[in-house]
């Protein structure tokens, strides 16, 4: 198996190991799902949602979780790092202005000296 | 010293026109200060080109002549005026855009894109 | 732009025109005196600038179109890229009139001299096409600049129409 | 001679061409047309010279001199004239580019139809591609200066494109005030350049390089200028703006705009300056600005809500990926041993990014311009449940997504191993970063997914359908990229990576191109 | 917001201190100190392409290649006030 192969100094990879590792996995899959029950059906009470016992919402607006809310624990941690980042990005111009010129003095006083 | 006054002028030239940049607040004013480091720009070609006592670099009735100052930076300096016009001219543009949607020359209030 | 007075008007009809005089006779000379291409085209472009002022925006383009400024831009231009081209069978944008008798092709005395105007090659050709590019280009900044301040002046509220 | 040694200056002339033509373009058939036919053309020249470099070694092409190779005049040891000079390097990024290009170019055929002023925006695109193939191919500081000019004078322009929106002028409006006066701090230092050593010839600049304090202060200018063309960290604030307020298409090629600034700087720090710079600080300084931009552009991608901003921070971070890869190279440089244990590998890993990001995040910007013309939005708020109605689209996301992320098979996993694994020898701190960067990469594309793609249908839209077609051919370009990147690396590293970045580390034969064939 | 522009006016003085020291450093003022290019630009452009005006010589042959993207970039400016301008959809 040359082809697909790449060396990196420190050991190997290949790609076409892993194409066959996904085949396989989908053939398991294939095979687990063979294996499901004969008398499902569409349509019926089957696939209806389980929504906690209560009515299913209509619009599917009131079942999504909004993308704002997605890793809050993780947000909500590091809370006060993204607050010092986030108020780095001002939006006015002349902050950004002024960062640049501190970037070019820090990297000309570390490259002069 | 008196020499570089030229040179001189182009530090002095650059330091108003970053100075404007950072800490004025009217964004046409911004403009004129990024067309005044423009002209420090220019100037520092032409500068860095200049023979003492050297004529134009044109033999078009040239008349006595010892030498000539060097022609590339002017060419360079040419260039460089042209494409600081347009920048020039695309600034006021989208400044005249940004007033007729924000309604404001601040800086400071020009912030909607932020985090 | 309102038109200025008819003192404005009347001294700009007789004298812009010497601008665009002037203009011309940069871009031609461009190989023998300084100027050339780009200052004799923003020369000509001040004659634009001077009607565009004296006689308000309206009556400016009631006699000419802009399509005219954008149409000598691109001819300017391509031009300019046709001249590399056809210099392409040595390099690109050899010159391959020059010393070669013909149009633009008589040499010159060495060292200072009364200049011909026949000399030099695709220098005088190239200036001539910039200086159409650039008499276009100006105008036509200047004239899409004017036209915009009614835009400008005239929405002044934000995010008017969203086109997708 | 073969018409093939002119390919340089066809590659910059032809689109150049296209632009002031395709304002006399009255019927938009006709302009379509003219648009795919140049775009078309450009590539195959691109690509026609990738081959005659690969083939024939470093291209040197003199404009306007008597002979094509004619460098030096007689009697001369600088060269006088223009040079442009394609080593396998830049053949490679201009091939990138162009496909690149090629695909935004076809999704934003039907865009056009939708603007009244299309001609004006092919103009501008043909511009930008211009002047980034000029980035790439140049070999003089000034004509380099020129070149980013046009870039930036034109994606000024695209980014403000929809100017009825105010925040599309203020991105372009902030975009324009810093790099207007970063490209003149590059200018004082192609002048400074100039007032020592006489000349403007990266090639001929280098040979004769002697590095002191002018140097070196021209050396910080074109770092910082090309470093926030390139959008590293401390100097990024313009890039979530300008890409996730410019057209989807747009969107897509100023990422390889992006790229060829940072060819710029790679190019200055190792052709010209090279071994003349003593000392890693340089080395540091660009690893260093590589590490902040991995990290801080992930964090701050995680909490980004609209779809565009958030891959617009991807880029920033995938920049760090490339600015570390070449870092590490430019720190081996001086020790041989060093080179050949981790520098080498690393450059690879750094230049197989390059095209992977060119083609994985134009593909997740172009999905998310689909995104935005099916339903006039990107805020992921507001969407949700498409895969069903958008299946095409999906898929592509998916690729795309999982590419970015170095999930295995695919091709962003190759050039992160590499990465990686030379990082590690350096500092473990190094790799660690790149992988904790990775994760968090797959973190926020998964909620892109979910809240994008996946979840019920909504009502408000029930009445989304899937792209037009020619849509989806300029996204099924990439993606076929990128899964033929991914089924052959081996095939890509040998005969794509590899000589560019011999080509880069070998400042001998670059300078040599130029100064060694004069009569 | 006082604390930013303090830390601004310090860089800012750095740098431009830098710069000019830069500036002092290239040589005096009125003498070059390599001019190879230059000299064969004054003695060879009127031989070589029959050009009185050396200035426009290099803008126009020389370094033809600049000029060209030069007048792209008015061009370019030129489309992007056009499209910005354009007419209301």
């Amino acid at each position: 198996m040359v082809l697909g192969t790449v060396y990196t100094g420190f050991g190997f990879w290949n790609v076409y190991a892993w194409v066959m590792f996904f085949a396989l996995g989908a053939l398991i899959v294939l095979f687990l799902r063979s294996t499901g029950r004969g008398d499902y059906e569409k349509g019926t009470y089957q696939d209806e949602v389980f929504y906690g016992g209560n009515p299913v919402p209509q619009d599917g607006e009131d079942l999504a979780v909004p993308a704002s809310s997605s890793y809050w624990g993780f947000t909500k941690a590091l809370s006060r790092f993204y607050d010092v980042l986030v108020s780095i990005h001002t939006g006015i111009l002349s902050d950004y202005m002024g960062i640049l010129v501190v970037t070019v003095a820090v990297i000309s006083i570390l490259i002069l000296l | 010293m008196i020499n570089n006054i030229p040179m001189l002028t182009v530090g002095a030239l650059f330091v108003i026109g970053l100075y404007g940049v950072l800490f004025k607040r009217n964004i046409i004013k911004i403009a004129i200060a990024v067309s005044i480091i423009e002209s420090s720009t220019n100037l520092f070609l032409i500068v860095l080109g200049y023979r003492t006592g050297g004529s134009i670099p044109v033999y078009t009735l040239a008349g006595e002549f010892k030498k000539m100052v060097l022609p590339t930076p002017q060419a360079l300096t040419l260039t460089a005026i042209v494409i600081g016009l347009a920048t020039t001219a695309l600034l006021l543009t989208l400044i005249m855009l940004l007033y007729k949607h924000y309604g404001t020359l601040d800086v400071h209030e020009i912030r909607r894109l932020r985090g | 732009m309102r038109p200025l007075s008819i003192v404005v008007r009347t001294i700009c009809n007789i004298f812009a025109w010497f601008v665009a005089i002037f203009g011309a006779y940069v871009i031609l000379h461009g190989h023998l005196t300084p100027g050339g291409g780009f200052q004799g085209g923003a020369i000509v472009a001040t004659f634009i600038a001077l009607l565009l002022v004296a006689h308000g925006g309206k009556s400016f383009l009631g006699w000419v179109k802009k399509e005219i400024f954008s149409s000598f831009e691109g001819a300017g231009l391509v031009a300019f890229v046709c001249v590399g081209f056809l210099g392409l069978s040595t390099t690109f944008l050899y010159n391959f009139l020059a010393l070669k008798g013909g149009l633009f092709g008589s040499a010159v005395p060495i060292g200072p001299n009364a200049g011909v105007l026949n000399s030099s090659g695709t220098i005088a050709l190239a200036n001539i096409a910039v200086g159409l590019e650039v008499v276009g280009g100006l105008s036509a900044i200047l004239i899409f600049m004017f036209l915009g301040m009614r835009y400008v002046s005239e929405g002044g509220k934000e995010g008017v129409k969203d086109d997708k | 001679m073969s018409w093939q040694v002119h390919l340089p200056a066809l590659v910059v002339s032809v689109p150049l061409l296209g632009a002031f033509i395709s304002i006399a373009m009255v019927k938009p058939r006709l302009r379509n047309l003219w648009f795919a036919t140049i775009l078309v053309a450009t590539t195959i020249l691109a690509f026609l010279m990738w081959r005659y470099v690969a083939i024939n070694g470093t291209l040197v092409y003199v404009m306007g001199g008597e002979r094509w190779n004619l460098t030096l005049p007689s009697g001369m040891t600088l060269p006088i004239r223009i040079i442009m000079e394609v080593d396998a390097f830049g053949a490679f990024m201009a091939l990138a580019g162009s496909i690149a290009t090629l695909a935004s170019g076809l999704f934003s055929v039907r865009f056009l139809d939708r603007v009244n002023d299309g001609n004006k925006f092919v103009a501008l695109f043909f511009l930008l591609f211009a002047g980034m193939l000029g980035l790439e191919v140049t070999g003089d500081f000034f004509n380099f200066f020129v070149f980013l000019e046009i870039a930036s004078v034109a994606s000024f322009g695209l980014i403000a494109f929809w100017r009825d929106r105010p925040e599309a002028i203020e991105a372009s409006f902030k975009y324009a005030v810093l790099s207007t006066f970063v490209a003149l701090i590059f200018l004082i230092g192609v002048g400074i350049l100039y007032g020592v050593y006489g000349t403007l010839n990266m090639a001929a600049i280098a040979k004769n390089m002697q590095v002191g304090f002018l140097e070196k202060l021209a050396l910080v200018l074109f770092i910082v200028s090309l470093a926030m063309k390139s959008g590293a960290v401390p100097l990024h604030m313009w890039e979530p703006d300008a890409y996730g307020q410019a057209p989807a298409g747009v969107s897509c090629f100023l990422v390889v705009v992006g790229q060829a600034s940072l060819y710029g700087m790679f190019r200055i720090a190792f052709s010209v300056y090279g071994q003349a710079f003593e000392g890693s600080v340089l080395a540091w300084v660009i690893i260093v600005l590589g590490l902040l931009s991995m990290f801080i552009g992930v964090i701050m991608a995680v909490i980004q809500k609209e779809a565009k901003r958030l891959m617009a921070y991807h880029c920033i971070s995938q920049t760090g990926y490339m600015l570390m890869g070449i870092g590490l190279g430019l720190l081996a440089l001086s020790s041989s041993q060093a080179m050949s244990e981790y520098g080498f590998t690393a450059m690879k890993g750094g230049i197989f990014h390059i095209i992977n990001n060119a083609m994985y995040k134009g593909l997740l910007f172009l999905t998310a311009g689909s995104l935005f013309y099916a339903t006039g939005t990107t805020n992921l708020n507001k969407l949700g449940g498409l895969a069903r109605k958008m299946p095409y689209t999906t898929f592509m996301f998916a690729v795309a997504a999982a590419a970015i992320a170095g999930l295995p098979p695919f091709n962003g996993f190759v050039s992160k191993l590499l990465i990686y694994e030379s990082s590690f020898v350096v500092h473990p701190f190094l790799a660690v970063v790149a992988m904790v960067t990775s994760i968090l990469t797959l973190a926020s594309f998964v909620k892109v997914f979910q809240s994008g793609f996946l979840g019920p249908s909504r009502d408000d839209l029930n009445n989304v359908r899937e792209v037009p077609l020619s849509m989806v051919v300029g996204m099924m370009v990439l993606c076929v990229m990128i899964i033929s990147l991914s089924m052959m690396p081996n095939w890509v590293l040998a005969n794509l990576i590899e000589p560019a970045a011999r080509d880069l580390v070998n400042q001998a034969s670059y300078i040599q191109a130029v100064m060694g064939s004069g009569l | 917001m006082k604390g930013p522009r303090v830390i601004f006016l310090i860089f800012f003085v750095i740098f431009v201190g830098i710069l000019c020291q830069g500036l002092y450093n290239i040589h005096p003022y009125g003498e070059p100190r390599v001019s190879a290019m230059d000299d064969y630009f004054i003695n060879n452009a009127q031989s070589e392409r029959a050009a009185n005006n050396v200035v426009t010589s290099i803008v126009f042959d020389y370094r033809g290649f600049d000029t060209l993207g030069e007048a792209a970039v008015l061009f370019t400016a030129v489309m992007s006030v056009a499209a910005l301008f354009r007419k209301e959809e």
